[in-house]
């Protein structure tokens, strides 16, 4: 009823190639991010910035990474932990060896190590595919892992390996706030956000999909799978890289290399699977579910049991939570394969007909 | 606003969960104690809330924003290594206390650089050292060292590398030779670690892991033969958990003990009856008064005489600010009659802190396993201030310098 | 010279370990196409319910005998895990037919975590112990050639000859039943199996019982040399270059493969860990495996990966 | 120098601009093709019949590099080449579609399509990402192009449907879209009219003689239909068992003994 | 034969695919014991998906029958597994020949005999489809995946004649082939048919044939029945004849004179 194109027509091939080309698309978007800009540091406490904004925001870029890896190009890796921590050391020894390095800087260059990083480990996939791919990957992550703790030069010789940042700052300004560093990193995922849109919507993007989609005939128009895959891993690992470098700069301030662990590789690719292979909003919308179901339900079941007078040990919340943890992704991808991004694109058709079932 | 709150980090699932329960349960259990008992500090009730975060250091770091803004809310606890580092700036702007009883970070002993880290009762490198001093006794001396063969098998995280300057530094005085020999967390698989002990036949063994790994490395060095009572580990490898089901196979293991433990100390009577007695005991039963579990109530001890001493400049019977209860902290004297009082004799040694000194004491034993429970403990050993003094003072300055900080003012100290 | 054949030896036991693990992988994706990430999640599953009953069903009924208690143990964790399989092919398989590979894995993973909380809730996070009679005393051998004798782990040698018969029996079971063929079948295309009448729904039952019980005796001897406890899932993860530089789709690759694994990451460790710092052995799998795959990309004995337009 | 032939079907064919010379293609034991050669002319419909197996799809593998045959060699416009490269090859005009639909499934029609023109894109990476001036101009009259290719071939309703949601028989058409959108001097057609009927069939081939009519281009066809196969071709190859066994005009073919045992049957 | 019993009774039914794309919009057929019905139509009429719902290999596809019954023998079976129907002897060959690319020719053949326990009869059935298909016997020892398309047609038809069946759900059988083949195939339907009292629904595009060999014919677009009738009738309605068949008022029109003007199809205008 409301949702409806009719009556809009496109008269140029430009509009039509908008991001949004719907105008409710747009409107909707631009009130997301007015919200996200200023309702939400009217009402957010300094905890919801700190333990679940901020978390999510970084994730979320994290996961737009993976997803050009995996979603657009179709090379399933398990290594992005790994890209998350060379992002963050690089960005780390720029931040300290150079006096005087700026912060943006210093995660641009952070995601360049990475990128390069990526492209390294990219190397195997012009001949691994599949899941054997997705399992050599991991060599990248414990490689990583390795590195970082072994090779002291990368902690600047740190008895414990342990590295930490203080004293932030962009353009002069103090990010010592939560608001700031919440709206920092915002505008910094709004920018990814949007490039990475343009690239996947440009030839390069539909190089990536094609080689997912089929590699041999990709090939045989003229697509040339090294150059394809390459880029799609130096892209991503570029935003991963960003992305580590913001984890552990703004939300860690301190770290070791175990806060990039295999898990976090293991949760990123959740997020994209879950949030929906080859969307940008299924990212995002990844991101939150895997971000902020553990915590939300590590508050609400013990009120929830509490409701029926019942108390749950500390060890049955953690438990009952994973639980349920896996058992809503088993349900999800039950539901919809194709992640949380297509339930919500079939969700706007059945919306576009409505009040008609079909 | 009635109740002091005290927030506690908890992993009670995962891959450590066997030492972080009887952990946590001992924590819990000492402010239903003093609640029940004593009716709270000074009529001041405790109220906790547990916050489960699997070791994993960003979750830790979630519940610490969680609860660090709960009213009452006196320190904090991190309970993992990595969570402190994560935590120790935070705490500097948020203006709370970090307790850190045997972990964390090592430097943070100097209180005129970490104002608001607390590693009470000794650090790695105040355990490292005094498991030397321990060997050189048992030798008959430190120069017996001279020419023997040490290995550090450690815990591939910043936990296992803390001891690793102390320990290169006495290698350099005695002139041993140390072998450093990393274990992957969560380390299940050492087979290649132990045969390469094998192969270098070292001395001895020092052991610095945590969890699983203490039992596979007792497991594996059983598994190539080498003898067990060349194994020394550090406090956190010496519980229970570490070697019961191994039994016979460990015995002869000794590690670290930074604190008394058993049923019959006073604390632990206390606790069977004024807690378990009235049913709310958190763990088992036969669990009271076991090695970790004693830690956790020693973690709790400490939380709460700092708030008394607070209370005593600040006002009795209030609720204490995070930064009142840090000059209670700063300032805590227990001495040996104040411990006897308290039920914690025979469990800790006295210790005073100050301003400067946010260690308080490093008194440590050493105990040994016997196949069916530790014992046999040692006398005790103090972290020698000629070898550690200088090296705390210079990584702290380091660490200020490259986080641009500063050093406390002494007028700091008053207030 | 004799601790080099020690190295050899104990890379070469603890890879049959890996390929116990690792053949739970192999089974269930030769069968389904699935990758199965719960396989370390089950193998600790079956573990705790091992150890936990081998405990319980003396206290319960009164009985001293170790041995019955370990078989009746045995048995009655390897219905759990028929029960597991069961559930997983009800309410998690059966809804996933036809579906791409990235999604079932994710799947695998959802299963995971519950399996994880449920085990932790049922049978508790403690540490507990499997004793099945396996001697822990290492022996040595061939004392006259050299000093100080070979040492042999008279437990993973046990370990390995369970091993072996079980891949045995399987590799068996794939060749010589019309069952194998049909598994082959279900892996390259549901779909088109369904449309020839291949019960999807009982194939899988079958298959994950199997893997499930592949999964317990692996719990169960890295369960008497480990302790039961959280952290034996994370020997997936030492068991997955094996998967790959075997072949997902063989089981005698999963054995080749876990020897090559388990020598080759016990040699670098021993031989080059220490001019890095130690420690590379996990890595080092993964990249020998990789170096494997550059050369054979299915893998050792995988199948072809099917190329054509 | 250009000696315009007039083929039987009455098209003005050029120079030869594609020759196969004793090709010869085994996968283990498997001979798929022994000792080709023919050739193919400037404009011209050329198609290649034969029964199952016989290795004609293998043979358009060969020409645009998919395979690499074991002997033999490939001219092109003036070059030879014993083994083709699938990029070369693509740059130097040379399209094709798949007998087994080999789109891009997860991909909109349009992508589809306009991931033919990828090859003559020239913004780089930056530029695109950035998606400003030249770049953005770019796709845009690229996306003409496209337009004017779905009009072509009447699948507008579906531009934004992704392929694998389609009906086999459109999915033939993207495909042909996809061909088409790189601007080929030389199309290879493999079984582009399997699984339509007769109305269908009809619109393919019009689509097909429309693009060799009006852009010129080259065609070679792969088709099991007799009557579109003798009805449209200028010349035609008949293998069989990955042996040529007849070349020439529609009704030479026709009239082949040999053709007729191995392949037309007596029906036709 | 003057009442053959229905062995196939599709009745009303609807089909959506996620939820929200309708495909089939109530369609209904019947299938006589031992008949050969041709269900026609152009691409995306919805054939596909109409053979698919009554082998139940919807719910692959993410598709639900919303509305109608389809009925085998007088037994709904809507909720069957296509294990159990292939049991009861219906079968299917899906469109795009979907042969099991790992497994070589004779072991996609013998995928077929799962449900076959007797091991002569297995055997049998073997010999019976490479004295139909000799090319596949050549061929028998290689992986599907390398093979040519019409021997994958091939393969995928004797795969489903392995299973004994009783109804054949036949997708567009002549995809593909060759002329000489698709000819065979044919002969293989009728022949199966008369001799072995086997029954056929055929999905198919090339009309000529199926209108030939079929005793009824369906015609649909856009996800309706249009027309339906006798095969005779069908062929010789002037419709069919211009559009499906190709021959217009004055024989046979070659492809070569088609113009680019478009004509449509009178009953759906
Ligand atoms: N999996 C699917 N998801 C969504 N839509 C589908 C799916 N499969 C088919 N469709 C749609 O259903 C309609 C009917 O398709 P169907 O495959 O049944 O046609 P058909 O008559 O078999 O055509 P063809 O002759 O080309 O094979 C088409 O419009 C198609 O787009
Ligand atoms: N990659 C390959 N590996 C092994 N054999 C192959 C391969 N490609 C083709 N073949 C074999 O080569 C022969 C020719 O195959 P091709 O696909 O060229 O036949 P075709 O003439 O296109 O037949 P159709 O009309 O059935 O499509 C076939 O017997 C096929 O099995
Ligand atoms: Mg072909
Ligand atoms: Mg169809």
């Amino acid at each position: 009823m409301f949702y409806r194109e009719n009556g809009q027509f496109k008269t140029t091939y430009r509009a039509d190639q908008q991001i949004f080309a719907i105008r409710q698309d747009r409107i909707a978007m631009a009130l997301i991010l007015a919200a996200l800009f200023v309702v939400v540091p009217m009402f957010a406490s300094d905890y919801f910035f700190r333990a679940i904004l901020i978390p999510l925001v970084i994730m979320s870029m994290a996961a737009l990474g993976v997803n050009i890896l995996v979603g657009y190009c179709g090379q399933i890796s398990l290594g992005s932990g790994a890209f998350m921590a060379v992002g963050a050391y690089g960005a780390w020894n720029f931040y300290t060896r150079f006096q005087g390095m700026p912060l943006v800087p210093a995660v641009i260059l952070g995601g360049l190590c990475a990128m390069f990083f990526g492209i390294l480990f990219g190397l195997p996939s012009l001949r691994v595919r599949g899941l054997y791919l997705a399992v050599a990957t991991l060599a990248a992550q414990f490689f990583a892992d390795w590195m970082f703790l072994r090779v002291k030069w990368f902690t600047n010789y740190s008895p414990s390996g342990s590295v930490s940042v203080n004293h932030l700052q962009v353009f002069g300004y103090p990010l010592d706030s939560a608001l700031s560093r919440y709206l920092f990193c915002l505008a910094l995922l709004v920018v990814v956000a949007l490039l990475a849109k343009n690239l996947v919507r440009s030839a390069i993007g539909r190089e990536w999909m094609a080689i997912r989609d089929m590699d041999v005939a990709a090939a045989v128009i003229g697509i040339r799978p090294m150059y394809a895959k390459l880029s799609a891993f130096a892209v991503s690992s570029f935003i991963i890289g960003m992305a580590g470098a913001l984890w552990a700069f703004i939300h860690l301030s301190a770290w070791e290399p175990a806060a990039f662990s295999v898990e976090v590789s293991f949760r990123l690719l959740f997020m994209v699977i879950i949030g929906g292979l080859g969307s940008i909003m299924g990212s995002f919308l990844g991101a939150g579910f895997i971000v902020v179901l553990p915590i939300f339900l590590n508050q609400f079941l013990p009120w929830l049991f509490g409701l029926f007078g019942l108390s749950i040990s500390t060890a049955g919340v953690a438990h009952t939570e994973l639980m349920i943890f896996g058992a809503l992704i088993v349900w999800f991808l039950i539901v919809e394969p194709h992640g949380l991004a297509k339930l919500w694109s079939t969700a706007k058709q059945k919306l576009r007909i409505w009040p008609f079932p079909h | 606003q009635t109740e002091q709150f005290i927030p506690l980090l908890s992993y009670r699932t995962g891959p450590y969960a066997p030492n972080g329960i009887p952990w946590a349960n001992g924590k819990q259990d000492y402010i239903k104690l003093v609640n029940e008992r004593d009716g709270g500090i000074n009529g001041v009730k405790m109220s906790f809330e547990e916050c489960e975060f699997g070791y994993a250091t960003d979750r830790g770091v979630e519940c610490y924003e969680r609860l660090k803004s709960r009213p009452g809310v006196a320190l904090f606890d991190p309970q993992s290594t990595g969570v402190t580092f994560a935590l120790t700036e935070k705490a500097n702007t948020d203006k709370i206390p970090l307790i850190t009883l045997g972990y964390g970070l090592s430097i943070a002993a100097d209180g005129m650089a970490f104002k608001w880290n607390f590693p009470y009762l000794g650090s790695y490198w105040t355990g490292a050292d005094a498991l030397v001093q321990h060997l050189g006794k048992e030798l008959g001396g430190l120069d017996k060292l001279k020419g023997k063969k040490i290995a550090l098998v450690y815990h591939d995280s910043p936990f296992g590398k803390e001891p690793i300057p102390v320990m290169q530094e006495r290698a350099k005085m005695h002139g041993f030779e140390l072998q450093l020999l990393p274990v992957t967390a969560p380390g299940v698989e050492q087979k290649s670690t132990w045969l390469q002990v094998r192969q270098s036949r070292p001395d001895y063994v020092f052991l610095w892991g945590w969890g699983v790994m203490n039992s596979t490395a007792l497991k594996e060095a059983q598994a190539t033969g080498y003898a067990r009572n060349k194994i020394y580990g550090v406090w956190w490898a010496g519980a229970e958990p570490d070697v019961r089901d191994i039994g016979d196979g460990a015995k002869g293991y000794k590690a670290l003990a930074l604190n008394g433990y058993g049923q019959d100390t006073k604390v632990a009577q206390d606790i069977l009856t004024y807690v378990h007695g009235k049913g709310q005991g958190t763990g088992d039963k036969n669990e009271v008064g076991s090695v970790l579990y004693t830690r956790g109530v020693i973690i709790q001890m400490l939380t709460v005489e700092a708030i008394r001493t607070a209370q005593e400049k600040f006002g009795k019977g209030k609720v204490m600010t995070p930064e009142q209860v840090q000059w209670g902290m700063e300032n805590l004297n227990l001495t040996a009659e104040r411990l006897k009082e308290l039920g914690f004799d025979g469990i800790i040694r006295p210790l005073q802190t100050t301003c400067a000194n946010h260690m308080g004491s490093t008194s440590v034993r050493v105990h040994e396993w016997d196949g069916k429970q530790w014992g046999n403990l040692s006398d005790w050993y103090e972290a020698d201030p000629a070898v550690l003094d200088k090296m705390i003072k210079d990584g702290a300055d380091k660490y200020l310098a490259e986080k641009n900080l500063k050093r406390r003012e002494q007028a700091d100290c008053g207030a | 010279m004799a601790f080099f054949l020690e190295t050899l030896f104990g890379g070469l036991m603890t890879g049959m370990l890996y390929s116990l693990v690792a053949l739970g992988f192999v089974l269930i994706f030769k069968a389904s196409g699935v990758f199965n990430f719960a396989q370390g999640a089950m193998v600790l599953f079956a573990a705790l319910a091992m150890a936990r009953f081998s405990a319980w069903l003396p206290q319960w009924f009164g009985f001293e005998s170790k041995i019955l208690a370990n078989l009746l143990a045995f048995a009655i964790a390897a219905l759990c895990m028929f029960a597991v399989a069961w559930v997983i092919e009800r309410l998690v398989l059966r809804h996933l037919v036809n579906q791409e590979g990235a999604t079932l894995l994710m799947a695998t993973l959802g299963i995971t975590y519950f399996l994880d909380g449920l085990g932790q809730t049922l049978f508790g996070s403690n540490v507990y112990s499997i004793d099945i009679g396996m001697p822990k005393d290492p022996v040595f051998m061939l004392d006259s050639v050299f000093d100080g004798g070979v040492m042999i782990n008279k437990e993973d040698l046990y370990a390995a000859v369970i091993a072996a018969a079980l891949v045995a029996l399987l590799t068996l079971f794939f060749q010589k039943t019309s069952t194998g063929r049909a598994l082959r079948a279900v892996a390259d295309d549901h779909q088109a199996a369904q449309s020839v009448g291949i019960p999807l729904n009982r194939i899988w039952v079958i298959v994950w019982c199997v893997a499930g019980v592949v999964a317990l005796v692996a719990g169960m001897i890295w369960g008497s040399k480990l302790g039961v406890q959280f952290s034996l899932t994370t020997i997936a993860l030492r068991a997955l270059p094996v998967v790959i530089l075997g072949g997902l789709t063989s089981v005698p690759g999963a054995i080749i493969g876990g020897l090559i694994i388990g020598v080759g990451e016990k040699l670098s460790e021993v031989y080059l860990g220490p001019y890095v710092g130690g420690g590379i052995e996990i890595w080092f799998a993964y990249v020998l495996a990789l170096v494997f795959l550059l050369f054979r990309p299915q893998g050792l004995f995988g199948e072809k990966i099917i190329d054509r337009v | 120098m250009s000696n315009y032939n007039e083929s039987t079907a009455g098209r003005k064919t050029g120079e030869v601009i594609l020759d196969v010379q004793n090709i010869s293609l085994r996968f283990g034991g498997v001979k798929a093709l022994t000792d080709i050669s023919f050739n193919v002319r400037e404009h011209e419909i050329r198609s290649i019949i034969g029964p199952n197996g016989a290795g004609k799809s293998s043979m358009l593998n060969c020409i645009n590099g998919v395979y690499t045959p074991s002997e033999g060699s490939i001219t092109f416009r003036g070059q030879t080449f014993s083994h083709m490269n699938s990029r070369q090859v693509a740059e130097m005009g040379v399209a094709r579609t798949f007998q087994n639909l080999a789109l891009f499934k997860g991909m909109s029609v349009i992508d589809n399509i306009m991931s033919g023109r990828n090859l003559k894109i020239k913004s780089n990476i930056l530029l695109q990402a950035l998606r400003i001036g030249p770049a953005e101009r770019e796709e845009i009259k690229h996306r003409e192009f496209v337009e004017n290719i779905i009009d072509f071939l009447e699948i507008q309703a579906f531009r934004k449907t992704p392929v694998g949601q389609l009906p086999y028989g459109l999915q033939k058409r993207v495909d042909l879209g996809r061909a088409l959108a790189m601007e080929p001097q030389v199309l290879l057609l493999d079984e582009p009219m399997a699984g339509m009927n007769l109305e269908e069939k009809q619109d393919m081939s019009r689509f097909i003689m429309e693009i060799n009519e009006e852009f010129g281009t080259t065609i070679v066809l792969i088709e099991h239909d007799m009557g579109v196969v003798m009805d449209i071709s200028d010349r035609v190859v008949v293998l069989d068992y990955g042996k040529k066994i007849g070349d020439g005009s529609p009704d030479e073919v026709r009239n082949n003994e040999e053709v007729i045992r191995a392949y037309l049957g007596s029906s036709h | 034969m003057s009442q053959p019993n229905i062995v196939l009774n599709v009745n009303g039914i609807e089909v959506i695919y996620n939820h929200v794309i309708l495909v089939l919009k109530g369609v209904s057929l019947q299938v006589p014991e031992g008949g050969i019905v041709a269900l026609l139509g152009g691409n995306g009429a919805g054939k596909t998906t109409t053979l698919r719902a009554i082998s139940n290999l919807l719910k692959a596809e993410r598709g639900d029958v919303t509305k109608g019954s389809i009925e085998l023998r007088g037994e709904r079976i809507e909720n069957l597994s296509p294990a159990d129907l292939v049991k009861r002897g219906v079968v299917q060959v899906m469109e795009g020949r979907h042969c099991f690319a790992h497994l070589t020719i004779e072991e996609n053949l013998m995928t077929g005999s799962y449900t076959r326990a007797d091991k002569g009869e297995v055997a049998a059935n073997l010999d019976k489809v490479y004295t139909y298909f000799p090319r596949l016997k050549t061929r028998r020892a290689s992986q599907a995946a390398y093979t040519s398309g019409g021997e994958q047609q091939m393969c995928a038809i004797g795969r489903a004649l392995m299973t004994n069946p009783n109804l054949v759900l036949l997708d567009e059988p002549s995809m593909g082939l060759a002329p000489q083949i698709v000819e065979e195939v044919f002969h293989i339907v009728k022949d199966l048919n008369t001799k072995e009292k086997v029954t056929f629904l055929l999905a198919e595009q090339n009309t000529n044939m199926a209108l030939k060999y079929a005793d009824y014919g369906y015609i649909m677009e856009s996800g309706r029945i249009m027309m339906d009738g006798k095969a005779q009738d069908l062929a010789n309605n002037s419709d069919v004849k211009e559009f499906y068949l190709g021959v217009g008022g004055d024989g046979r029109k070659s492809f070569r004179d088609v113009k680019s003007y478009k004509r449509r199809k009178r009953w759906l205008a």
